[in-house]
């Protein structure tokens, strides 16, 4: 494979540009001198990278909701209320489903149903169809930075029309934009396509504009260890890093453990910290993201409200610099925009409320945070060794080899071989490791976990267990019937 | 042994639910055909008529499943397919609605069952087993 | 004064009775007798001294709502709401205001007018009215166990109907029930109403019958420091102790700084062990009760839920063994069913979600630790120097002098000079000791706290500083504005 | 300077709002007379008439306020206080209840201003300065 970690040369990137922005009619809109000129007058407070930046002083967490809707009136509607009432400290443009797969047609469909029927028929805003000048009529209606949400593994022509519209930051990468959003497209193409991104980030800070990039850290959101969303997170700022990128979020979805939670948001934050100057890149600015629960959702919306607020505990008590919120609809549909304003509110209290607290750094907390980092140490240093010292490559082939490894993921590109499920203090281990590189001690220390608990339910450790913890967060009927005989019973 | 083919529909790429179906149904004693994720129409058709399949479960969580299942039950009598079972289920329409009116306008596109969300396997195999006795 | 802690002479105890139960008609339904031996039928899981040494294997904080209405009928149907929708461990029955100030004529005239007007007319339930018998078929109506809430500076008359009804629990002691729940009772008088209720207990169990007895940890429920509140819980405690009682609960209202409640609770059940032990007291089964943050709430019930679930993951981390709940009606009124149950559900499901963990015990907890054992170290021992070696005399004396002193107590036998307010991280310290018998160095940890604030908000340390934090839960407003002028500023 | 008289009703000991009030209103330049809290009706009269009052401001948290404030327009006008305001304010019933509903059973009963949960001592330092002027 041609495939390399190596920064897209500028004339080689403009000719590449040519070809994206000629793939739908939309493309035409985009002019990058002149969107230049027009990000470089957009106020501090609503660039994304600089607000980022300047949270670090403000030593509370900082809230921002999923959320996007098919027409633009709508749309614009939707973030001003999530700003007013909600208080949301970024705002985001969810991206619906078809653009997501580049089905520009089907979205157009979308558009046309929304309006007749009168309410959206997209799962989100599909930007490319609206294109720039649409989209900066979004971006102006508010006054916090925006940032485009998808899951898309051809982002190139949205993140063309999304930055030229003067929307600071951009989630995705070539591996978290991929392995759990796509069935059938290789690996080696989203990490191109995600380098050009990157790229076009890159050629922005070259003429004096700061945007953010964040890689999606959950992944498929259910019963990732921490090891392997921070690898991959870890690997996608790397790649970001060499093509120009200055300012990078990375993210991490909540388990449930709180120790294991706020060690994870600090290995992240160290190791991505460690690894960038280790790859010679001095000059990027990290910050990170907890998502709250990203599994199955209690269908009960009062205890969706007490998941929702805990996740935001844990989160200011990790320090992570921005929390994406969750809402009392999740395990139902799209949030009604009051539902979202709600989910935002109850998070914004919580970290009100814990301005300036953190957890004390305990022994276990700094215990689990050598555990993640051992781990990730590991694989990362596996990854290198099979892209005989390409990172690019090593990712791409360390997915064939099984070595990343992500539960639950669509993709072919993933074996598909590991398995996890919690231990008894709620933490998530792994009990089938596939091919994931790790030395006998951190095996034994995951299959100690687990037998621990085994031995507790008085079971064995194997996939029933998985299938049980897909569940434990959003149904606890189960755990309270057997409470319930544990209170009957008189031997305990 | 019965035999359904499951696979979730359209641009979607919810595979959780789908991997934990086929894990159950086997287990329940099924035949699973899994086209998995991102599936389209002629997908399931396809796998049913070659499989000679007794049901198909059609999931749908991300939103757009009033879009992606029009027209399907047509298509299935086309290819010969009006025997064959059709349930639907996940999170099949965008946002909170009313379950009944999104039931009926299920029901009416040509689906024999319609899921809420959060429907456990077991209650999919209870029906299966009673439709397909 | 004559006043002691001694334990009161059985001669003397039965003689007393007559004259309490004879106070009001229904009075004469109490039978020492056939109560002991209706108590001893009450099944283990109904028992509320039971559960709560059972809960220490159970690895979750067990929850229990406020909750009482006028009416036999109607009360029983909220305690089984809450039991059934809203997962309660443990019921209460809140007693009414009037009840509480022994105004059983103004309780009748409640009671009359609740059935009028269709709609509960009184704060709580009027145990003493409805008496023994109507008290039974409240606690045989449910199947956890039952405990009377209150806040009754005489509740001899009370105690005798809830305990000989079967209800295993009462709240309350001789200080938490008079100087936050009157003006002008005088602390011996309550502290000689307690040492009955509490020697009524001493007797079920001299008969082998196990009752739990839990102080009245928050106080006003307002910026108490935990010095304050766990000094007052074991000075109760032991005074119970003295009279027989044997299962004692602790309890200590959030402030919302997580490091220090969770110290706080720590401290609290490590100190009341330490000292019943010190006093002799070696078969005393301690527990502890983590309140909900009692002050006044945000008025936005999303806001409210996110207080609540912070509470609860703090009670959690705590490792409390029970928890009372809030909800989201707090600031306006009492709370219907259906809110009780909510703010019940909210707080369920995160105790189950973090069974099993606990905060590590990091430097930050373990110093925080120290310095309340410290503080209540030096209060105690002038409260038995000042008792000449006596703790109920000394009580009252140091309730006199100053010793203790709790901030906004109605109570004329309250100093009322302490001060306090939240520093940088909003644990509450002290501004103004009045005449609470700190050395210089603790003073000088306070005073250090709250300059450090004074500082960073550019103000000066004093009264002002008191009344915002009067609101600075409740009210966000001010701090939210701050914080938008922050983000304009191009300095920070 | 005008003089007020506060204080809280019935068998209510919650003091940290009274507390408050008598300082906001204290430095908002009235003279004030706290009676404290577990007042009852004659003890407000007794306060005003002894101190030539120009306004009362009934404090009722704990949810009995209207028990507790019956017939007290009436009692104020036998004592000839006719010509005082009477202001209302706290957790003045028990519940949520709808507040225009509240405000005129409490009109109804002599109150010239009734103050929802959660009033502000500016508030009620705003309204004085203009029912006193
Ligand atoms: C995990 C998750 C993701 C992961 C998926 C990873 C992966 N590749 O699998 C990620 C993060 C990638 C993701 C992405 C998106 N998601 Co998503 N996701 C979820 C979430 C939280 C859990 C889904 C899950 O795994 N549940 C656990 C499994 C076991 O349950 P299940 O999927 O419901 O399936 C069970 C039952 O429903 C039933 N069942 C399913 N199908 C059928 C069929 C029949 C016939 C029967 C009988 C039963 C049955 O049996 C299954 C087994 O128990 C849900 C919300 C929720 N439920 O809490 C949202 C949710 C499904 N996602 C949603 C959306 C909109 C998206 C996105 C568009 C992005 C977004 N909002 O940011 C993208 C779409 C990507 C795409 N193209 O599809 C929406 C759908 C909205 C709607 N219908 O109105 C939901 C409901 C969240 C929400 N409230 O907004 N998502
Ligand atoms: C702290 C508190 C307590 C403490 C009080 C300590 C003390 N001695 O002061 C304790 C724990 C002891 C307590 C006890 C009880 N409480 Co209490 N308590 C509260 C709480 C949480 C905060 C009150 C407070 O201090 N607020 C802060 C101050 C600054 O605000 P404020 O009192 O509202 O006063 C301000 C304004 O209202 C206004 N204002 C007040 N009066 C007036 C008058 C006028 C004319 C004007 C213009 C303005 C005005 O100005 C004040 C200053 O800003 C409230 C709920 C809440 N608000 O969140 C419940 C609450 C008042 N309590 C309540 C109840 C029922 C009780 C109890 C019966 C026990 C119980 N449920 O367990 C007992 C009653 C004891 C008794 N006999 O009175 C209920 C009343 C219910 C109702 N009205 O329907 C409330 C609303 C809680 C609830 N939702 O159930 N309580």
């Amino acid at each position: 494979m041609d495939l390399r970690n190596k920064k897209i040369s500028e004339e080689k990137f403009l000719k590449m540009r040519e070809e994206v922005l000629a793939s739908w009619p939309t493309g035409k809109g985009v002019d990058l001198k002149e969107a230049i000129e027009y990000l470089k007058k957009i106020p501090d407070h609503q660039n994304f990278a600089k607000k980022l930046k300047k949270a670090k002083n403000l030593d509370r967490v900082l809230i921002q909701p999923r959320a996007g809707v098919a027409l633009e009136h709508q749309h614009i509607k939707l973030l001003k209320y999530l700003e007013k009432v909600g208080g949301a400290d970024f705002l985001p443009s969810t991206i619906d489903s078809y653009t997501r797969q580049n089905r520009y047609e089907e979205a157009e469909v979308g558009i046309r149903e929304s309006i007749l029927s009168g309410k959206s028929m997209l799962n989100g805003f599909p930007v490319v169809n609206h294109g720039v000048e649409s989209c900066r009529r979004v971006s102006e209606a508010i006054n916090v930075p925006l940032q485009a949400r998808h899951g898309t593994p051809d982002a190139r022509l949205l993140t063309e029309i999304i930055h030229a519209a003067g929307w600071t930051s951009n989630e995705g990468g070539g591996i978290s934009y991929n392995i759990p959003y796509a069935k059938s497209v290789p690996l080696e193409t989203t990490i191109r396509n995600w380098q050009y991104c990157d790229r076009l980030v890159g050629y922005y800070e070259e003429h004096g504009v700061s945007l953010n990039r964040e890689p999606f850290g959950p992944l498929t959101g259910t019963l990732v260890p921490p090891c392997i969303s921070n690898t991959v997170a870890i690997i996608e700022t790397l790649l970001a890093a060499e093509q120009g990128v200055k300012n990078s979020s990375v993210g991490y979805g909540q388990l449930g453990n709180i120790i294991q939670d706020v060690a994870a948001i600090r290995a992240l934050r160290e190791q991505t910290e460690y690894y960038l100057e280790a790859y010679g890149f001095e000059d990027v600015y990290v910050s990170t993201v907890f998502h709250q629960w990203m599994g199955g959702f209690p269908k009960d919306e009062t205890e969706a409200f007490g998941l929702i607020s805990m996740g935001a505990t844990t989160a200011a008590l990790a320090g992570a610099t921005k929390m994406i919120t969750k809402t009392t609809h999740e395990s139902i549909g799209i949030p009604t925009m009051q539902a979202n304003a709600r989910g935002l509110k109850a998070s914004k209290e919580v970290v009100m409320l814990l301005r300036g607290q953190r957890y004390a750094t305990g022994i276990k907390v700094r215990k689990e945070i050598e555990q993640i980092k051992a781990e990730v140490d590991q694989i990362l240093d596996k990854v290198v060794e099979v892209g005989s010292g390409d990172l690019a490559v090593g990712a791409v082939e360390a997915f064939k080899a099984g070595i990343i490894d992500i539960p639950f993921a669509p993709s072919q590109y993933n074996a598909g071989k590991i398995l996890t499920a919690r231990d008894v203090d709620g933490a998530v281990r792994i009990l089938e490791f596939g091919n994931i590189p790790f030395d006998e001690e951190i095996k034994d220390f995951h299959y100690n976990k687990l037998e621990k608990r085994a031995k507790k339910e008085n079971r064995k450790v194997d996939f029933n267990m998985t299938i049980d913890d897909v569940y434990s967060i959003s149904d606890k009927k189960s755990m309270i019937d057997s409470e319930n005989e544990w209170w009957k019973n008189e031997n305990n | 042994m019965k035999t359904v083919v499951i696979g979730v529909i359209g641009a979607d790429v919810h595979a959780v639910g789908n991997k934990i179906l086929d894990y159950c149904l086997t287990n329940a004693g099924f035949k699973v055909v899994n086209i998995g994720v991102l599936s389209q129409q002629e997908d399931f058709i396809n796998a049913a008529v070659e499989t000679n399949a007794d049901a198909i479960l059609v999931s749908s969580l991300y939103g757009h499943g009033e879009l992606d299942c029009r027209g399907f039950k047509d298509k299935c009598v086309e290819s010969g397919l009006e025997g064959v079972l059709l349930y639907v289920g996940g999170n099949i329409v965008i946002g909170k609605q009313k379950w009944k009116a999104v039931q009926s306008r299920f029901k009416d596109m040509g689906f024999d069952r319609v899921y809420p969300p959060g429907t456990s396997p077991d209650d999919a195999i209870k029906a299966l087993n009673k439709d397909l006795r």
